[in-house]
């Protein structure tokens, strides 16, 4: 709400709208903050992942398999020369066929902040082959985390990743949302028989064993589907069972928001029904719905990992960060190339992020709470 | 009371029919049907079936009748005979194989149960009492990397640093010469030997989301009045803390027995795969994956059936907790 | 009951040694932007048989000074400095303060050498515990009391509060108990163990007039038969002047008077006691703008005919055969006791609730009479319009996502009143007219005190200049020196806009001084109607006369509600 | 299959089989006196001293099987612990305990040497086989195993309508079942219809076991025909019909019920102990008492104990074993090359070793573009030979074994391996140069010379050429890594294709009909040509990809599908000769015009030759092969006969 009044300077406090409220709360809260700040950073990430990739994620390098990750440096032997890494080159074991390589400090390759790399489309529009960061000599790749079996950059797969495995949880719990206020919302507002029955869908859906579902939806999906259909079934799938939380949790806003007494004042003032539920309702209990959708996305990110260990997620080449671990998911990743499991340490980090963030939302939610 | 269980009871009856007739239709969704994945398999061995066996196999399953044939052949065998057809890959009945998973899992679920609680419910008292104090950060950010982490990965590095660097068995929950032992101290031992890694293991996740829980539900508490109450009538912090607001803080978790249930069955179905735990779960993603449809069957409506009766029985044990409930 | 502690001179002399001598007590509450000193250098003394009454409005400190005294003040609040002594019966004393709030020793003392009631009842007793277990509980600690023996006191305790079969009782859950039988199962826990000292915070605050009587005349009686010295919290002066032999004002954690209860009642010497006497006086006669005013003729038709109007929950008849009419301009007072149904009559009226049977029938200016009870469509619209409602909260009553104009223009807007400008200085004017700032109207509710807020409410209420305003409970949040503003500008509003009022309270002194006439609800029936003074001073009906008696007066030398009738409903 | 002249039993297959007959005959003559100080297992001795078990020769009958250790002699005692998966893992067990037929393969799988029978004649026409069974051979149970069993495994079961609806297509020719008669006891016939020279060979592989899988006496009482009260026994069982309780009890070659049944008599070296069941968690199996066969010091076999696989949910748990040395000898599930670093970096601490597995496959990845397009315009295009060698020359196949195969192959095309007596250059080797300037020139040859803006082919038509290559990630995760390579390379003359990851059911659906582009699938026919020849002509209707409706034709007789061109039929006349030839020299000559034709059709475009992947073994695991053939036909390790493992004390 901005100041449009005259009034010389109220304290801010008085001026402030619930959302801002709702965000000093928030603030105050450390962990919740640097969820909010990393959550933040995750979806820039996921939203134009072609800038913050080095390299193609889905390019093949016959020359870098299972590279090891690569370390900035500043410094050379002789000084500071400004980012820079070391390349190296690849033998292999005669016995083992382990993949060896060999540092080659007199190559030093330099890093470009905005530099030139692979061209890719931002925002899925513009075509352009500028990237955070790109190694000097397209020759010789940088790989901060490695690389996989076939010598794809596992940091560009990451950011790649984080565009499907972030939105499948944003996708799934906003479809979950819509389905969740709709009923949730009748049966709350309008209570009686409607209430019971939506009441007994509810309890139905929930009392369905979520993972044997997903498991025989997944598996039910024909394979064929080009990868982006396959991926909104998936959401789907995941969020046909996600619902029934949410419509539980309005459901129960709506009810208890019904007995407050400025939606009667508002009844009073003579507003029509839909007035009441979107102009007066609905914004109070947004931010519990914020809440509760923040806390429902990890759920959703780690469902589609589990789903895809166990082989009926995603399918490769589509990659998300599930596909990833799928494929890091054996002894001789742990053994030989610990690096892939990088893709995990996303996971974790996205997952404790929005839970941080869910939960400061959630505590903040309700600003006269406190 | 009764006549609301008896409500509820009635409730289920329907409930299930629509469950197993949706796990049913979910299951044969797939393209082709047992027959053709069990070829696949063969196959990805490059072992090969003759065609004509193949053909027989599936007239002999039944698998070219109508769907809703074959559900009402199945659901009329389960309702007269309490038959739940027979595994095509196994050619047992569905019902051994089903229940012979399940003292085992039990075990598992029960063990991991304990455990989480043990853990969880002291430290998550702990944090909210200690509310935004050093320890409580440190307890949250463990907590939320709990939640974190997917349990497969967690299973797998486990495994393999228990295997390759303190060189521990850990696969299956028994040593080989135990394996089928009648049950000894011996075999008691040998299979708490085996237990604490998939229990650290699916602890983890349960543990994390029950100190959050216990922790936002004692915060509740801690500012009611009648704590207050407990606390002028002279009750040491401790005493009153325990019989007071956890008490009425750990109300909710009955709720959680209704997930207990099926939790036996599906819950750990991720980790036991990995660790190769001789629980339920592995043969039902497996029947899911093979189109085992009796077995997968049995399976869903098995942990539907589960779910019920566990929100029924945490309705009831929740009602006989809370004498609000109870009395109202 | 004995006269003994009845006269305040004449204990003085035979005073003691001080139970408990407060020192310059300070507790702090720290917050964000610094420090709260709820508590800020009280000082006072109880003595045994004694009571000493700590009155203030809401935020003065009072109950926080309670608590510090048993170190039970809620985090993140801790007693800065000050002395506490307390006297043991054996003679020895002990400084509160530096026990700490954790060890052995004030543990001891809690609950066992003092003792504390609480407001709520309901919330200040598990719910999940028996009645029993949590008296039990206190004799096992104190006492050491096997099991059988701490059951059969308890029964005894609660045998001497008079809660009736007590021997059932004791095994009953609070939410089984009536509002006042849940207080005296408080008290006896807190009597357990005959403690030197009780504190008593708001104890009967959260109840009806005539069980506060009760409760008041309980706590008296067990404190003669035990000689306990009572500090009793309480923001209700008619409560002090029924019960105190001295008393502490407190205004924003400092001490303003204290001392003895005829003093502060008939001399107080500082400005803000005055003040709050004056107030709750004030209430003790009609208000001087209605004095001022004519009648209303009595032979002006009523604007609001209520015919036999009933209202059911399921089994439960909430509102039961009510008739009464209101003329145009006058103010009818509803008055009764919680669950009288009067507020389930109220919302009746502006059809928040449709009722089961009866007719309200609401008289257009332009002389058309219709039926609220049977309007529907455009026709309730438009008697939205006329026939108006305050709501008791001040805070749930304005939805905290819209600011003030919002708040106030919805009502204009949504009825297609005014919009854009105009709106804005329809607003504008009636925030003047019911006393805000117009250029607060960009702030949000939580940004307003209490009173601005109910005046808000009021804004919002008028806003369509209705004919009839329902007010349901408008002043009973409010302090009491609020109260006099908001019920003030109501009267002005009522002279300006010629409104008349269906005010529900439960607060005769309220009444009093607004009412034209009132009528009194009990168990859902009206069971008298008449002018407000012959009400009040001369009630026709028992409930009535049993509800008035039960009033605390503002004056130490009325005291009388042990006196006071009791209505025992012939079934 | 042989390629030596010694082998070969056609015209001189009479005296070959006397002489073998009697060489054991006079084998088991001179060593009869031995085996009185025969050995056998300590328990099977002790048993024996106590009276529980039948003296040592009782129980091998006169005319054992003589097995030369691979190594040495070895001592007696010990479990082999191996890994199963938890599912459809029943050929896990097969490949271990349960491939006793009348014949087995050499090492080299090239020839098939006695087995169950002593000897064989096999009829000049190729339809009529003698087999000559081992006197006082008896089923695990102890009682003896005669050419009734034969007859009744195949007479009264595999015939049997409601047990097979229809008779496995080994024990068919020309359309008809064999017919199988009893001569007498040690002596039983096979009749075909067709000549069916292969059959010795078939009889060799898993699918071929059927005359030595039943027991009658054991079996017989599942069988209305032998049992009147087989009813009751259904119903007590709970099951449908008496068909489901034959399965249950006896199985059949590969489903899991064959080892679900410990009762089931037997003539393999182990016994079932503990059952594949639903949710096991391992299986074990138990020394066979009555086992036929013995080493060159008349010990009997098998040297181990038993084996105990261990079943994993998940293969990685079973590598963990692998690492920490719980598992002896295993190659199933574990072999892929992108364990081979992890594993052999681990040799020391599971002190075990690597053994060379070497595929019966000829290619890692055969491309099938196909030819029989449902679209005419792409057909017309895929029909080109000079479109399939363009595609071929654009490979950079060297990239795809380098990244894909760890180095660990060579370019190749089709044809039997290298090691293959019938190894032939030109099939396996033309094309596989990388050669852009003449993959475009060949391209711009046949009308595909026009471009779109970013540089891709257009069709004659206009369109773009764009097709889309379906591959089963599931099955061949390392196809699909190949195809994205193979994408780039072919992006690189100008084509477009889709890596289509498709579900392998829908995988097989899209071939059965004939709806494919193009699909990929490991080429066979490296080690056994003779086989799986779907690289070298349309054979295989649900194999031979680039084609199917040639090869429904071929498999109908011409009655359905579509009519090959010429040197399709060419081929198909030949097999049909070589399949009827038991000359195996005549059989390769057969097989080598064929491959000529193979050649110059040039078909399926390979990538390279199958890689040889690796198994891994104990260190004191001995008389274990070093290195073997990988293969289902050659269902390794059976064919090094398991029952002569042993473990160095």
């Amino acid at each position: 709400m901005t100041e449009a009044t005259t009034n010389a300077g109220p304290p801010r406090l008085e001026v402030a709208s619930q959302s801002k409220l709702i965000w000093w709360a928030f603030r105050k809260h450390k962990l919740a903050m640097a969820g909010l700040i990393v959550v933040a950073i995750l979806y820039v990430i996921a939203a134009m992942p072609g800038f913050f990739a080095i390299n193609d994620p889905s390019a093949q390098n016959a020359r870098t398999p299972f590279h090891p990750p690569e370390a900035i440096h500043l410094w050379s032997d002789d000084g500071f020369v400004g980012p820079h890494f070391v390349p190296s080159k690849l033998k292999r074991d005669p016995d083992t066929l382990a993949a060896i390589y060999v540092p080659e400090p007199e190559k030093a390759v330099r890093l470009v902040l905005f530099g030139h790399g692979y061209s890719y489309r931002l925002f899925g529009l513009i075509e352009t082959d500028r990237h955070l960061f790109a190694s000097s000599d397209p020759k010789q790749p940088f790989f901060p985390f490695g690389t996989d079996r076939l010598g794809r950059c596992v940091w560009s797969r990451i950011m790649q990743g984080a565009q499907t495995s972030l939105s499948i949880g944003l996708v799934g719990v906003a479809l979950s949302l819509i389905i969740g206020v709709i009923l949730g919302g009748i049966s709350g507002y309008f209570g009686g028989r409607i209430d019971f029955a939506i009441q007994r869908v509810v309890e139905f859906v929930l009392a369905l064993p979520t993972i044997p579902i997903w498991l025989a939806l997944a598996a039910a999906l024909p394979q064929d589907w080009p990868a982006t259909l396959q991926y909104m079934m998936i959401t789907i799938i995941l969020s046909l069972t996600g619902w029934a939380h949410l419509a539980r949790v309005v459901r129960g806003r709506f009810l208890s928001l019904r007995t407050e007494e400025f939606v009667s004042a508002a009844r009073l003032d003579g507003c029509s029904e839909g007035r009441i539920i979107f102009r007066h309702m609905l914004p109070s209990f947004m931010s519990h719905i914020i809440a509760s959708i923040t806390l429902a996305i990890p759920a959703m990110i780690l469902a589609e990992t589990s789903l895809s260990f166990l082989g009926l997620g995603l399918q490769p080449p589509t990659i998300s960060w599930g596909v990833l671990l799928r494929e890091a998911q054996n002894v001789r990743s742990i053994a030989t190339a610990p690096w892939l499991f990088a893709p995990g340490g996303a996971v974790v980090l996205a997952v404790m992020a929005l839970n941080l963030l869910g939960d400061g939302l959630r505590d903040a939610a309700d600003p006269y709470n406190k | 009371m009764l006549r609301f269980i008896f409500k509820r009871v009635l409730w289920m009856i329907p409930a299930l029919f629509a469950v197993s007739f949706l796990a049913f239709v979910l299951i044969q969704l797939p393209p082709g049907d047992f027959v053709t994945n069990y070829v696949a398999t063969l196959a990805a061995s490059n072992e090969i079936i003759d065609q004509n066996a193949a053909d027989a196999l599936r007239e002999r399953f039944g698998l070219g009748e109508p769907m809703l044939l074959q559900y009402g052949k199945w659901i009329w065998g389960i309702l007269v005979h309490g038959d739940f057809g027979t595994s095509f890959e196994w050619q047992q009945p569905v019902g051994d194989l089903v229940w012979e998973r399940m003292a085992l899992t039990l075990t598992l679920t029960l063990s991991t149960l304990v455990a989480t609680w043990a853990i969880a419910l002291p430290i998550g008292i702990f944090s909210a009492v200690r509310k935004y104090t050093i320890g409580d950060y440190i307890v949250t950010s463990i907590s939320f990397f709990g939640l974190a982490i997917p349990s497969f990965l967690l299973a797998l590095v486990l495994m393999y640093i228990a295997v390759v660097i303190f060189g521990q068995d850990v696969s299956g929950l028994f040593s080989d010469e135990y394996q089928n032992a009648p049950w000894t101290w011996a075999k008691v031992a040998d299979l708490i030997h085996h237990l604490w890694i998939p229990v650290i293991i699916l602890a983890v996740s349960g543990t994390a989301s029950l100190i959050r829980v216990m922790r936002a539900n004692l915060l509740d508490e801690l500012n009611k009045p009648y704590v207050t109450t407990a606390r002028a009538k002279g009750l040491s912090e401790f005493r009153l803390l325990m019989k007071y607001p956890v008490r009425i803080a750990l109300n909710p978790f009955i709720s959680t027995i209704a997930w207990l249930l099926p939790n036996l069955v599906s819950g750990s179905i991720v980790v036991a795969v990995v660790l190769n735990l001789p629980t339920a779960a592995p043969l039902l993603l497996q029947s899911l994956l093979a189109q085992d449809m009796y077995l997968a069957g049995a399976f869903v409506l098995l942990i539907c059936t589960l779910t019920l009766i566990g929100s029924l029985v945490s309705d009831i044990l929740l009602a006989i907790a809370d004498p609000r409930i109870r009395l109202e | 009951m004995s006269e003994t502690g009845q006269n305040p001179n004449k204990s003085a002399k035979t005073r003691a040694e001080p139970v408990l001598e407060v020192r310059d007590l300070v507790t702090h509450f720290p917050v964000r932007t610094g420090v709260v000193k709820a508590v800020d250098g009280v000082s006072f003394k109880v003595y045994p048989g004694q009571t000493l009454c700590i009155v203030g409005e809401s935020g003065s400190g009072k109950s926080v000074t309670a608590r510090s005294i048993l170190q039970i003040v809620d985090a993140p609040g801790r007693i800065v400095s000050g002395q506490m002594i307390f006297r043991r019966a054996d003679g020895s004393t002990v400084d509160l303060v530096k026990l700490g709030d954790r060890g052995r020793e004030i543990r001891r003392i809690r609950g066992n050498d003092i003792a504390m009631i609480f407001q709520e009842p309901m919330s200040s007793l598990s719910p999940v515990h028996t009645i029993g277990d949590q008296i039990i509980e206190v004799l096992r600690l104190h006492l050491g009391l096997s099991k059988t023996a701490a059951r059969a006191r308890a029964i005894e305790l609660l045998a001497e509060v008079e809660i009736p079969t007590p021997e059932k009782a004791i095994d009953r859950y609070t939410f089984e108990f009536s509002g006042g039988m849940r207080q005296r199962a408080m008290i006896a826990m807190s009597l357990a163990c005959d403690p030197r000292l009780l504190i008593a915070d708001e104890p009967t605050t959260a109840l009806d007039v005539t069980t506060q009587a009760e409760v008041l005349d309980l706590i008296k009686r067990l404190q003669d038969r035990h000689g306990s010295a009572v500090i009793f919290i309480t923001h209700d002066m008619g409560v002090v002047a029924e019960i105190a032999d001295d008393v502490l004002v407190m205004y924003r954690g400092r001490v303003m008077e204290q001392g003895n209860v005829d003093t502060i009642f008939h001399h107080p010497s500082d400005d803000y006691t005055r003040g709050l006497i004056d107030s709750v006086t004030r209430l003790q006669r009609r208000s001087d703008l209605r004095a001022a005013r004519a009648p209303v003729p009595a032979d002006r038709p009523p604007v609001l005919e209520v015919k036999n109007l009933s209202m059911d929950f399921e089994a439960l008849r909430a509102v039961n055969d009510v008739s009464f009419e209101v003329r145009p301009g006058e103010t009818l007072g509803i008055v009764g006791e919680s669950g009288s149904g009067k507020t389930t009559m109220g919302r009746c009226i502006v059809r928040l609730l449709d009722p089961t049977s009866g007719e309200i029938r609401y008289r257009k200016p332009d002389g058309e009479v219709i039926d609220l009870v049977t309007a529907h469509g455009p026709a309730l619209k438009d008697m939205r319009r006329e026939v108006r409602m305050i709501f008791q909260d001040p805070f749930g009553s304005l939805n905290p996502r819209m600011t003030v104009a919002q708040i106030i223009g919805e009502p204009l807007l949504v009825n297609g009143i005014a919009r854009g400008r105009e709106l804005d200085e329809r607003v504008s004017h009636l925030m003047e007219q019911v006393g805000l700032e117009p250029a607060w109207r960009e702030r949000y509710p939580h940004a307003f005190s209490g009173g601005q807020r109910q005046r808000i409410g009021v804004a919002r209420a008028v806003a369509l200049q209705p004919k009839v305003i329902v007010a349901d409970e408008a002043t009973s949040a409010l302090d009491a020196s609020l109260r006099f503003q908001v019920l003030d500008l109501l009267l002005k509003l009522q002279d300006e806009l010629g409104l008349a009022y269906v005010f529900i309270s439960h607060d005769i002194g309220v009444i009093r001084y607004l009412c034209d006439r009132v009528g009194v609800m009990y168990r859902g029936k009206l069971v008298e109607v008449g002018e407000t003074e012959q009400v009040v001073t001369a009630p026709n009906h028992a409930y009535t006369k049993a509800l008035i008696s039960a009033v605390p007066w503002p004056d130490p030398n009325r005291r009388g509600i042990h006196k006071r009738h009791r209505y025992v409903e012939q079934v | 299959m042989g390629t030596d002249g010694k082998s070969v039993r056609g015209r001189m297959s009479r005296r070959a089989f006397l002489g073998t007959t009697t060489g054991f005959a006079g084998l088991a003559l001179t060593s009869g006196a031995s085996f009185a100080a025969a050995k056998e297992a300590p328990e099977l001795a002790a048993m024996v001293a106590k009276g529980d078990l039948p003296p040592l020769a009782e129980r091998i009958g006169e005319n054992p099987m003589v097995v030369t250790p691979a190594d040495r002699i070895g001592s007696y005692g010990g479990m082999w612990r191996r890994g199963l998966r938890g599912s459809s893992d029943h050929n896990g067990i097969l490949r271990c305990v349960g491939n006793n037929g009348l014949t087995r393969w050499d090492m080299d799988f090239t020839k098939v040497e006695p087995n169950v029978a002593a000897g064989w004649d096999v009829s000049d026409d190729a339809r009529t086989f003698v087999f000559h069974l081992r006197k006082g051979m008896k089923w695990s149970d102890g009682q003896p195993f005669t050419a009734d069993d034969v007859v009744f495994s195949i007479e009264d079961c595999v015939k049997n309508p409601e047990l097979y609806s229809s008779v496995p297509s080994i024990l068919t020719s020309g359309g008809k079942p064999a017919t199988v008669t009893k001569i007498d006891d040690e002596t039983v016939q096979f009749q075909f219809e067709e000549p069916y020279a292969l059959f010795l060979e078939q009889l060799a592989t898993p699918l071929g076991q059927h005359p030595t899988l039943f027991c009658k006496h054991y079996a017989s009482q599942f069988l209305p025909k032998y049992n009147d009260k087989l009813d009751d026994m259904v119903k007590a069982e709970g099951l449908s019909s008496w068909a489901d309780l034959f399965r249950a009890k006896n199985g059949d070659i590969e489903i899991p019920s064959r080892w679900a049944n410990p009762e089931k008599p037997v003539l393999d070296p182990w016994v079932v102990e503990e059952p594949y069941v639903g949710g096991a968690t391992r299986v074990i199996v138990k020394r066979n008492p009555y086992f036929w066969q013995i080493d060159t010091e008349g010990n009997q076999l098998p040297y181990l104990d038993g084996i105990n696989f261990g079943i994993s949910q998940d293969v990685e748990s079973l590598m963990l074993d692998v690492i920490s040395g719980k598992i002896d000898l295993q190659e199933r599930h574990i072999n892929s090359l992108a364990n081979k670093p992890t594993l052999a970096a681990n040799t020391e601490k599971g002190d075990y070793h690597l053994m060379e597995l070497v595929p019966s496959s000829a290619n890692v990845c055969s491309i099938y573009l196909n030819m029989c397009h449902k679209d005419p315009k792409m057909r017309a295009i895929f029909e080109q030979k000079d479109f399939r060698v363009a595609m071929s020359l654009a490979m950079d196949r060297e990239e795809i074994i380098d990244l894909i195969y760890l180095g660990q192959s060579e370019p190749y095309q089709t044809g039997p391996r290298p090691s293959h007596p019938w190894y032939f250059e030109k099939l396996s080797r033309q094309f596989t140069e990388r050669d852009l300037d003449k993959a475009n020139a060949l391209l711009d040859g046949i009308g595909l010379d026009k471009k779109d803006g970013s540089g891709m082919r257009l069709r004659p038509d206009g369109e773009k050429l764009f097709f889309s290559v379906d591959v089963i990630p599931t099955l061949y995760p390392d196809l699909v890594d190949v195809l994205e390579l193979v994408k780039s390379h072919w992006a690189e003359i100008g084509v477009d294709i889709k890596v289509n990851s498709i579900e392998r059911a829908l995988y097989y659906s899209r071939g059965d009909a004939n709806d494919h582009d193009a699909q990929v699938w490991p080429g066979p026919g490296g080690l056994d040509p003779m086989f799986d020849p779907r690289d070298y002509f349309a054979a295989h209707t649900q194999g031979s990809r680039y084609a199917v409706p040639w090869a429904q034709w071929y498999v109908s007789n011409g009655t359905q599908g579509e009519e090959p061109p010429e040197s399709q039929k060419q081929r198909m006349k030949l097999y049909d000769q070589a399949k009827a030839t038991v000359d195996l020299e005549e059989r390769g000559r057969l097989m080598h015009q064929l491959f000529e034709l193979t050649a110059d059709a040039f078909e399926t475009v390979g990538v390279c030759l199958g890689v040889n992947t690796f198994g891994v073994c104990r260190n004191n695991f001995l008389n274990t092969p070093k290195r073997e053939p990988d293969s289902w036909t050659y269902p390794n390790p059976a064919p090094a006969l398991p029952q002569q493992f042993f473990f160095e004390s």
